[in-house]
Formats: structure tokens, C-alpha cells, sequence
């Protein structure tokens, strides 16, 4: 009663550690089985190494928190020679977060690392907050956006995810301009803008000043954002953002999502993303539904069927 | 590594702000050094949202508890304040390397330095030193008299001395004014405090075998989300949540 | 230790209770004396009557809340006649929040209701994500919002401030666009546009589905904000969004606010604003401050003066 | 209109997630009628963010305490339910208009008709009505005998039918379908419950004299939100959390 089929991924469940807050699944999988898991976002990865933001990189905030990692990853290499080797033994896809400083950074990254046996789709990272070049200004113009797409979808072995921003005006332009420009799926919300000052020093408490909010306090937000791209495009949207139950789930399907991803919760309860596919089926029988696939847009879709009335 | 309910045994507070907590439970199994840390979650669903790292002050395996002492200052060391005996607390760990004080040699002498809340982990380290056969000299470095805790605890592992920045308990002065006002000698040395004093330890005392425990804003505390890194020497990098806390003078730059 | 001085206004303290937060103070005028107050910003009027959107109009989220009261307002005559003469009594100036949902409305209000004896400024709601019409359509468009501005600016009687929405790409951008129109401040953030979906009938809590997003969840959000508005523009900023402490004034005033409004943490303690006046003393003596007008902008002044250094 | 940290004298539970909770405070002194609210903060600043109306069960003015009966479902009301003797809770109260008692005539009879945790406010009520000399017939409905509460209390002050809706205890079916099926007769009504329930009691007994209290989310509590409105047959509107929650039927058109 879980299972969803993706361009590219035959999904056991529709539960995904978010990129960024599973790093490449080493950690976790000292912890559980990772073969349980609908599938992997791995943290992102660039052609190069990097070393990311000064510390401190987080912070916390009223139900959420800022960081401010900066792509930190091992490099393109690396990611290829041992972080995906080492998930191969286990019966998962992989998604692969792809990020850069250019298009032709991009290009690069999608093209090799959408070779490796084990990844089944990648993920277009236009909207990391934290970086100065590259990342989130890819994400809030529609051109720029499709272009990127469709540069990659060229060279790309798998089908491509776009990540969007949620920091601006109109997310449905930059949706539909995604799919228009190539885009199998989309992946949605990256994090939110956010700062704190400390009240000693007066000064930002991360050092790279500004940090991207995710947590349970930017759910209202994603939930807004996914029932609105869902409508705007026909292809199948991935929703996170703030989930941390079962529930939650439930709730991002009802927006429009055909599967979600699981980010900041990891921190809280490293053992949530199994812990929420156990809870699953019995968060469905409760709520009378048979298969997760019926839960997928029946926020709006209770709009072109007037069958069903508000109780 | 293990997630656990723990129960509370004990709560007391020890001085301004500062408190003790014993908990029981079979994740004290898995403690192995000292200087190793918990993950711990006060509160509800969100609120706070993160763990806060606390480190292990004393390990009691017989009775599979261990004990923590921490400031009460924020939202959740404060919630953390709250709990009363019997109350349950939702604890991550053991997290991270610790100090490994089997590999000191007996008759040797260790200096261990601590800075206000950067004191507890040095006591379970204390006691394993000296069960080892190695001499201990304490100095703890504390604001103020209000904030000064388990002087006695110390002194009866070895000899001790506290400082006070305003000099209202013990000495005036920082933990290096007090090592070098007493001339004190010693092998090794094991530092566990606020950076600025971890590194002036590094420059005071550049040829001493030295280790020292760093702190670090966290997400995880397992090494999955990089946001507790340092650099090293060489360029490359640490994570303090799994390849440290613990990290040998040099091993990676302290940041302040 | 308290006072600022602003375009049109002379607060005894910055701490002022945020428009629609606050109805037209007659309910917290029985709780304490309005006197204490550094303003209060009214309900938004309109030039009619408006009943606003259908119930449920409030949804709670983690660390924050969900509205959709849609600008209810009892309109401009019986505001002018009945709610701005009550509020004479007290020695406090009125901000009028003004909204409609054309140019030619928000002219109207603005020319009456700012020659009334104690409005003291304007804010002009371009940010109402609530509305069908008008709202939050002026907000988004750096054009459209200077537009407005001007054409408000040239029959107002008293200064004017744009109150900015947050559910833009580029706040800055609209920031400057009206202070090229003729603003003499800005307030912001107003609401982000958010969404709540029943668990058990999979359709959105609010009957107007989407609703604004307030309270400390925002916080982070609403502090980057008027860290980057008050660097782009030279009209001063009132920053508010989950604002709920002492401390949470001072941080918005480091990021750049030169005074407060106080929203949604009156519905959780309707004593919130005089409590945080009693405290503000206290807090700035905690941090060294001799004068809360110190506080404005330190964040960033500190990078322009590095004689300052990071601790 | 007041807020104050009440004192927790006594919480209970009645019946399958629903608890009494009994507090105690210089508040209770400005509760004059039945039917008037409290709105209880619970948890730490942010989390549960709003407080939560709930009804005043029972006002013992001697004590200075009063009752309130809850179902803990959410966030808020589980918080509710982990309170013990001793622990503080902040109230603002009391709040809205409330039942009139002493406005009905002694000697006639009034039908009280309560649905799931509209039940609470009525035994006030109810004790008031009899004190003044109105007969009183209670007719409560639950969903299932697990949810129900209070039956002896209520048979204890008059005539008392229980309905559930699968029949598990009591008679089968809604409030309106047990006071049809016992043709029972009564000078005037005052019904609390859902708002469908509300609906059919106006639509049922179209010639009574009928109080009605509603529900309805709110931000504030006081007035000043705009949150709690509902239209009224002429077309203007009324705040529940004011001029509310009951109304005269016909006065407000109930939304559902
Ligand atoms: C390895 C390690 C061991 C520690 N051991 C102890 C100990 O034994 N006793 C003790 O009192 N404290 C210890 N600390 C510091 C302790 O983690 C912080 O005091 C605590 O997290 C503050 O939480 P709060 O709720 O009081 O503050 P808040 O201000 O509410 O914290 C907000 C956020 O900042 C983080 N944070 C705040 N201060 C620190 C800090 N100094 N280090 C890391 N994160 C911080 C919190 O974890 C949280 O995510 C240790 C820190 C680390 C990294
Ligand atoms: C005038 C009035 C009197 C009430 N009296 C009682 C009573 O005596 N006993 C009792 O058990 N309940 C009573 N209720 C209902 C009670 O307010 C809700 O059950 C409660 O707010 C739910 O909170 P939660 O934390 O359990 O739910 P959550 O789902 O966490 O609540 C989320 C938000 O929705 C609001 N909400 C949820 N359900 C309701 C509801 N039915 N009515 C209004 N707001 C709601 C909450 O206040 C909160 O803001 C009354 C409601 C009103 C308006
Ligand atoms: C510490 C941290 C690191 C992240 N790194 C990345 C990243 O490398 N690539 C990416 O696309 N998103 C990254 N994200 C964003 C998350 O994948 C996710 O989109 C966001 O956090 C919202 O989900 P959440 O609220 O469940 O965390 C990161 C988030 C956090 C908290
Ligand atoms: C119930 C409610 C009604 C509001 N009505 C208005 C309004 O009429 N005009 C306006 O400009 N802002 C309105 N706002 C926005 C607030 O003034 C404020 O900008 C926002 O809530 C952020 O501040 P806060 O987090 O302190 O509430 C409203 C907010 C709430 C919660
Ligand atoms: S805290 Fe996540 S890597 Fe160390
Ligand atoms: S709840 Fe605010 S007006 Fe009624």
C-alpha cells in the first residue's frame, strides 16, 4: 500500500531523507537497514571539493533552524569512487543532488555521476541559499532555471528533479518553466532565507550571516507551494519540508506530492525515516485510505470533483 | 550508538545556574572513554527542535547511569532544569572519540584544565587517570564564585585549583595565569573549555603532549550534516561530533 | 532611554501593536492605558464595509499561525466617526493601515482618513495575501508598488509607510521602488502566504484555503528581511513578524528597524505590549545599551566600522 | 476579564480522553454566568502558539476554583491533560456572554441538550436553572460509551436521557432523534455542541424560546481578531468570543 512509481524510481515507499540531512547515508546506516527507505537524496555534490561556510554553520530557530553549510561535499571523484560504490549494498535508488557554480559545472556533475549504477534519477539543486555563486540564483528566474534544465537534460543518463526556491515571488512560473524546458520531476522546498543576530554581540549568529530555515515552522509554507506547483504541472512533484510524522505525509500527498523527503527531522530522531514508514500504513488505515497513491492532490482535486462534500 | 528514554534518578542544582543530572538506562552500556558526549531532547514535538550535546561528567556501570552537568541558560538546558525523578528524557549517545587515558603512562603527571562548563568531563577522566597511575593537577576556571562546582569532587582525585575571572573564589586570573603562577609541572596536558582558552593553552604550552576537547554549534551529532567541521593543519577537515570532540594539540586549527 | 523619532511620529517607546492584531484598541484599551504605547497601526480600513472571507480564518502551525480574516473592517465612514474619535482620548499616535482593491481606493482612504486629528502616518497594506483583489497584487511588483505609492503619497496629509509583503524574490528591490515613489518609511513583513490541510477530509483548514503565516516561526524570515531592506534604502524600517520579547525587539532593531510592531503575540498574551515596554529598560541596561535608538542597525554597522570586532 | 497563572487543584480523568480539571485563582471571582469561557495558555512560549477556549463547567466561588471538562485530542489539550496538583497554568477569563438563568420564568422547564464536550458548560447551568426554580431535562449525546461523562451528575439535578450515536450506551442516535422518540416537553432550550447539531436543534423546535452556543476557531479571544465571526440574518455579523458564544437562535446564522 506503499509503493509509487516515479520517472526513474520504483519507489518501495514514498519516504526520502532530504539531500543535506543524510550526508551520503554512512552515518545511518550504522543505525538501520538502509534498504528500508523509499529512496536516497545524497547530500550535493560539485565537480570540486569543498569545504563550505565558515562555523558556526546552524542555529536554531522558533521550530526550525538556519544553516549555513555551503555545499560541503568531497567532490565529484570522491562521491563516484566511494560514497556511491559504498551504497550499493543496499536495495535502494539514489538520487543525486547536483549543484555548481556555473551550467557547465552542472553539466559535468549530471553527466558522470548519472552514469553510476546505482543512481536513478538526479536532483538539480537551483536553490541552496548559502553559496555566493551558483545555487539559489539558478533558482528564482524562470529563464535561467530552464535553461539550466534542459542543458542538463541533454547530457543526463536519468531523469532530472528540479529543486526550487521557495524564496520568491512566483514558484509556479519557475515550475512550469522546468517542465517545459525538460524536467521529469520536480522537488520542493528547498530552504527558506532566514537570520538570527545574537543579542550579546549584535552581530549574525552563523558566520556566513544568512542561513536557509527548514523545520517544522516552514511546513504552512512547502504545503502552500507544493499545492500550487501540483496544479501547474503535469509531472510529478516531491515534497519536503518540515515533516517529521506520518501525518505530515499525509498532508504534503494531499498538496500534490507524489512522494516526500524527510530533511531536518534526521537530526532530531536519526531513526524517523523508518519509524515513519512503519507508522504509515496504519496512519492510512485510520484515515480509511487504501493505497498511498489516493492521497496524492486530494486537496484539489476535491475541487473538479464536487462529489465528494465538506463534511 | 543508541536512542533511549532514559529515567531520571537525580537532579540538584550545584551552583548558579548549574546542575546535575544522573540517568539510568542500558545506553550507559555502550559508554566507553570519557570526554565522550550525549545527544539530548528536551521538550516537545519542536519546541526546542535541536538535540543539545552535553558531555558524560561521571559513568556509574553498575547501576547503568551516568551523570551530566550542565548550565541552565537556554530554552532547552533550562527544560532540561525542569525534569524531576522519574521523569523520562530522550537521550542520543555515546557520541564521539572521548580521551583515551589508558594510553598515558602510569607515574606520569596530567594537567587537567577545564573552563566553566568545560569542567564535567574532566572528572570522569580524572578518576580513570588516577585508577591508571597517573598524578592529576586540576585547574578550573570559573566567571565567578557563584558559578564555581565540584571543587571538592576534585580535590579529593588530586591536587586542585580554581580561578575566578574576577577573583572572588580561588585565584584571579584565567586557567593559563594560574598554571604559570604556580609553576606547575606536568607530562600531559587535557583541556576542555571555550575556544579562546583552548587555544591559549595550545600557544602556552607548545611542547607539552597536549589534548583538547572543541565545541561546536550541531545538527546531527552523528556526522551526517557537516556543520560541526574545523580545518586541519593540511587543509583538509574535521568533523568535532564524530572525529572529535577530542583532538590532539595541532590536529586541527580552533577557531576564535 | 525609549524614544525614537520617525517620519510624522513621536514614539515615547518603539513598540507599537501591529495592524489587525489589534482591532481599533477598544478591547485592550479595557486591559491597559493605550497611552503606553508607542502607536498603535489600526485594523486595515477600506473605502466600504467588509465583512472579509468565510470561517475557519485561523489555523495554528508549528511556532506560528495561519489568517485569513480577508480585511474586515467596519469601512472608512464609521472608522472616521466612531473608531479614530475613541481613540483620542489616549496620548498615542494612530498609524491608519489602508487597503482596497484599486489605485482609486486606496486614493480615497488615504486622502480622508489622513486628515483625521490623530493619524499620524499611513501604512499602506500592499501585502494582504487574504484579498482577491488588490493586496498582496500591489506588493509584488516593484512597478505596481511605486505606483501606488506615489499616487497615495501626493494626497496624503501625513507621511506615508509601505507596508512590504515577504513573499517576494527580491525584497530590496520593492523597498527601493518606493522609496523612489516618495515613501517615508516602511513597515514589513507582513504575512507568508501559508497552508494547512485537514487530515481526516484532506482539504484546507481555512475556508480560503491558503492564509498568511505569522508569529515566532517567521522570525528568522522577517529578521533577514529588514537586515537587507534597511541596507538598501534611507527611509527607516519598522520590523515586525514573531516578535514576542524584549530581546526579539532588539534583534530586529540590530538588524535595522528603527522601531517595532507587535502582531500575533497579542493573541497570546494581550498584555504583551506594555509588558515588553516595562521590560525594554532592563534588557538594553543587560546588554549595555544606554539608548534603544543604538541598537538600529548594528549588525551591519558593525561590518562598516571594523573598529568593533568579533568577540 | 483577567489573566492569571491558576493553580491545579485536582485534574481526573472521566472518560476515554476526556479530563476535569479543577483550578484554582482571584480569576474565578469575575465568572458570573454559565456558558462563559476561559482561554488557557499551555506549553512554553511558542509551542502550542495560541491558547485554547474552553468552557467553565462549574464555579465554586466559595473555594475560588472552577471546573473545566476537556477532550485531549490535540497538541493543547494533551498538554492539558499532563498537568498535576500543584502545577500552574495561565487563564484569561473569563470570556463571552454566557446563559441567562435568572431570565427564564420558575416554575417552567427547560431542555438542555448537549453534544460530545458541548456537555461541560450545561452542568453549571443546569445547577443554576434549579436553583432559580426551572425544571431542568438534561439530554447529552457521545459518540459511544467510551466518551461519556458526567450521567449521574446531570440525573442527579433532573431528568436525563443519554444518546449515542452507535448506541453503545444509552439510547441510539443524535440529541434531536432521543427528544422526538420520548416526546418530551419543555418551555425552553439551551443546546451546546457541534454546529450541525446546533443546525437541527433550530431546525427542529422551530417555536421555542432557544439559547445556542457556538464554536468557532479564534485567534484572540476578545474581540479584537476578527477570527470568530459569524453573519447574522440582517446580514451584520457577530464576534462569538464577544457577543457570543450564545446567541438567541435565529440571531446568527450558524455556518456548516
Ligand atoms: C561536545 C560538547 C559537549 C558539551 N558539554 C557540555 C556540558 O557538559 N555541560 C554544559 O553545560 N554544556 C555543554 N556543552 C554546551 C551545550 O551544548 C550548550 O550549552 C547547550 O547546547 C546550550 O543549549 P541551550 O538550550 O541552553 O541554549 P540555546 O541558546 O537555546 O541553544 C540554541 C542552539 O545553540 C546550540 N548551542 C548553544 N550554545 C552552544 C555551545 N556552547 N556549544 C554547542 N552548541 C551550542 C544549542 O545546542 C542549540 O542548538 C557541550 C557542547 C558540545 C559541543
Ligand atoms: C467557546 C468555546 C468553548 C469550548 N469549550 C470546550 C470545553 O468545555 N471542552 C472541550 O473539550 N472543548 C471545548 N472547546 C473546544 C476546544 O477549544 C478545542 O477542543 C481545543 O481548542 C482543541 O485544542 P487541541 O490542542 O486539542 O487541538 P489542536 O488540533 O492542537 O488545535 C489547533 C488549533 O485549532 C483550534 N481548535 C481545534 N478544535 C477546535 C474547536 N472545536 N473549537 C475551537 N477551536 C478549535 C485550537 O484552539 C488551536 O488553535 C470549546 C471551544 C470554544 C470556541
Ligand atoms: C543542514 C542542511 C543541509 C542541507 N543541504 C542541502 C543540500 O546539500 N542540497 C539540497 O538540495 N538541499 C539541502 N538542504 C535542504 C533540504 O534538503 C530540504 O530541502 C530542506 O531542509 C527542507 O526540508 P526539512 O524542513 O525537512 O529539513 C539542506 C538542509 C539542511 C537543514
Ligand atoms: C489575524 C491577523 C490579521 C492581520 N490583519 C492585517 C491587516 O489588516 N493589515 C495588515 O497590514 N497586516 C495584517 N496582519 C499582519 C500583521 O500586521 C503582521 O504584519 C504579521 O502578522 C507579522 O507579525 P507577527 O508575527 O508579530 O504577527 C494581520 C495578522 C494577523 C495574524
Ligand atoms: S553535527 Fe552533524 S556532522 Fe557534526
Ligand atoms: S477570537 Fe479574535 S475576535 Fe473573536
Amino acid at each position: 500500500m506503499l509503493n509509487v512509481s516515479l520517472p526513474g524510481l520504483e519507489l518501495k515507499n514514498p519516504i526520502i531523507p532530504a539531500s543535506g540531512c543524510f550526508g551520503f547515508g554512512k552515518e545511518f546506516a550504522q543505525l538501520y537497514d538502509l534498504s528500508k527507505l523509499g529512496a536516497i537524496m545524497i547530500k550535493a555534490t560539485t565537480a570540486e571539493v569543498r569545504f563550505g561556510n565558515p562555523t558556526p554553520r546552524v542555529a536554531e530557530t522558533p521550530g526550525g533552524m538556519l544553516n549555513a553549510i555551503g555545499l560541503q561535499n568531497p567532490g565529484l571523484e570522491k562521491v563516484l569512487s566511494e560514497e556511491l560504490p559504498r551504497l550499493e549494498q543496499y536495495d535502494v535508488p539514489v538520487i543525486a543532488n547536483v549543484a555548481g557554480s556555473a551550467i557547465e559545472d552542472y553539466i559535468e556533475v549530471a553527466e558522470k555521476i548519472s552514469s553510476a549504477q546505482n543512481v536513478h534519477a538526479l536532483e538539480l539543486n537551483i536553490s541552496c541559499p548559502n553559496v555566493k555563486t551558483g545555487g539559489i540564483a539558478f533558482g528564482t528566474s524562470a529563464e535561467t532555471a530552464g535553461k539550466l534544465t534542459s542543458a542538463v537534460k541533454k547530457v543526463s543518463s536519468v531523469p532530472i528533479y528540479v529543486k526550487l526556491s521557495p524564496n520568491v515571488t512566483n514558484i509556479a512560473d519557475i515550475a512550469r518553466a522546468v517542465e517545459a524546458a525538460g524536467a521529469d520531476g520536480i522537488t520542493m522546498i528547498n530552504t527558506l532565507l532566514g537570520m538570527r543576530l545574537d543579542l550579546k554581540t549584535g552581530i549574525p549568529v552563523l558566520a556566513n550571516k544568512t542561513g536557509g530555515l527548514s523545520g517544522p515552522a516552514v511546513k504552512p509554507v512547502a504545503v502552500r507551494m507544493v499545492y500550487e506547483v501540483s496544479q501547474a504541472v503535469d509531472i510529478p512533484v516531491i515534497g519536503m519540508g518540515g515533516i517529521q510524522s506520518a501525518e505530515d505525509v499525509l498532508e504534503f500527498m494531499y498538496a500534490g506530492a507524489s512522494a516526500v523527503a524527510v530533511g531536518t527531522a534526521n537530526f532530531v530522531n536519526p531513526y524517523i525515516c523508518p519509524e515513519i514508514i512503519e507508522e504509515l500504513p496504519h496512519t492510512l488505515k485510520k484515515y480509511g485510505i487504501s493505497h498511498i497513491t489516493e492521497c496524492v492532490g486530494r486537496s484539489w482535486k476535491h475541487e473538479q470533483k464536487p462529489a465528494y462534500s465538506r463534511p | 550508538m543508541k536512542k533511549e528514554l532514559m529515567e531520571v534518578q537525580r537532579q540538584e542544582q550545584l551552583a548558579e545556574s548549574i546542575f546535575r543530572l544522573e540517568l539510568s538506562g542500558t545506553l550507559v552500556r555502550q559508554m566507553q572513554k570519557p570526554g565522550q558526549f550525549v545527544h539530548v531532547k528536551t521538550g516537545g514535538a519542536y519546541a526546542p527542535l535541536l538535540r543539545r550535546p552535553i558531555s558524560i561528567a561521571e559513568i556509574d556501570n553498575e547501576k547503568d547511569t551516568f551523570t551530566m552537568i550542565y548550565r541552565a541558560e537556554g530554552e532547552g538546558t533550562l527544560q532540561l532544569s525542569g525534569l524531576r525523578k522519574g521523569d523520562q528524557v530522550d537521550v542520543l549517545g555515546p557520541l564521539g572519540n572521548g580521551f583515551d587515558p589508558d594510553a598515558e603512562i602510569p607515574g606520569t603527571t596530567a594537567l587537567l584544565a577545564g573552563g566553566g562548563i568545560g569542567v564535567p568531563p574532566l572528572y570522569e577522566l580524572s578518576k580513570r587517570l588516577k585508577n591508571h597511575g597517573v598524578n592529576v593537577i586540576h585547574v578550573l576556571g570559573f566567571q565567578n564564585e557563584r558559578n564555581v562546582f565540584y571543587h571538592n569532587e576534585f580535590a579529593a582525585l588530586g591536587e586542585t585549583y580554581v580561578a575566578t575571572v574576577d577573583g572572588s573564589y580561588g585565584e584571579k586570573g584565567f586557567v593559563t595565569d594560574v598554571i604559570k603562577n604556580n609553576n606547575l609541572v606536568f607530562n600531559s596536558v587535557f583541556a576542555v573549555g571555550p575556544n579562546v582558552m583552548l587555544k591559549a593553552m595550545e600557544n602556552s604550552f607548545p611542547d607539552n603532549r597536549m589534548f583538547l576537547s572543541l565545541e561546536e554549534r550541531m545538527g546531527c551529532g552523528i556526522g551526517a550534516c557537516f556543520a560541526c567541521v574545523c580545518k586541519t593543519a593540511e587543509g583538509s577537515y574535521k568533523k568535532i561530533c564524530v572525529d572529535g570532540p577530542v583532538f590532539q594539540a595541532g590536529e586541527v586549527l580552533i577557531p576564535c
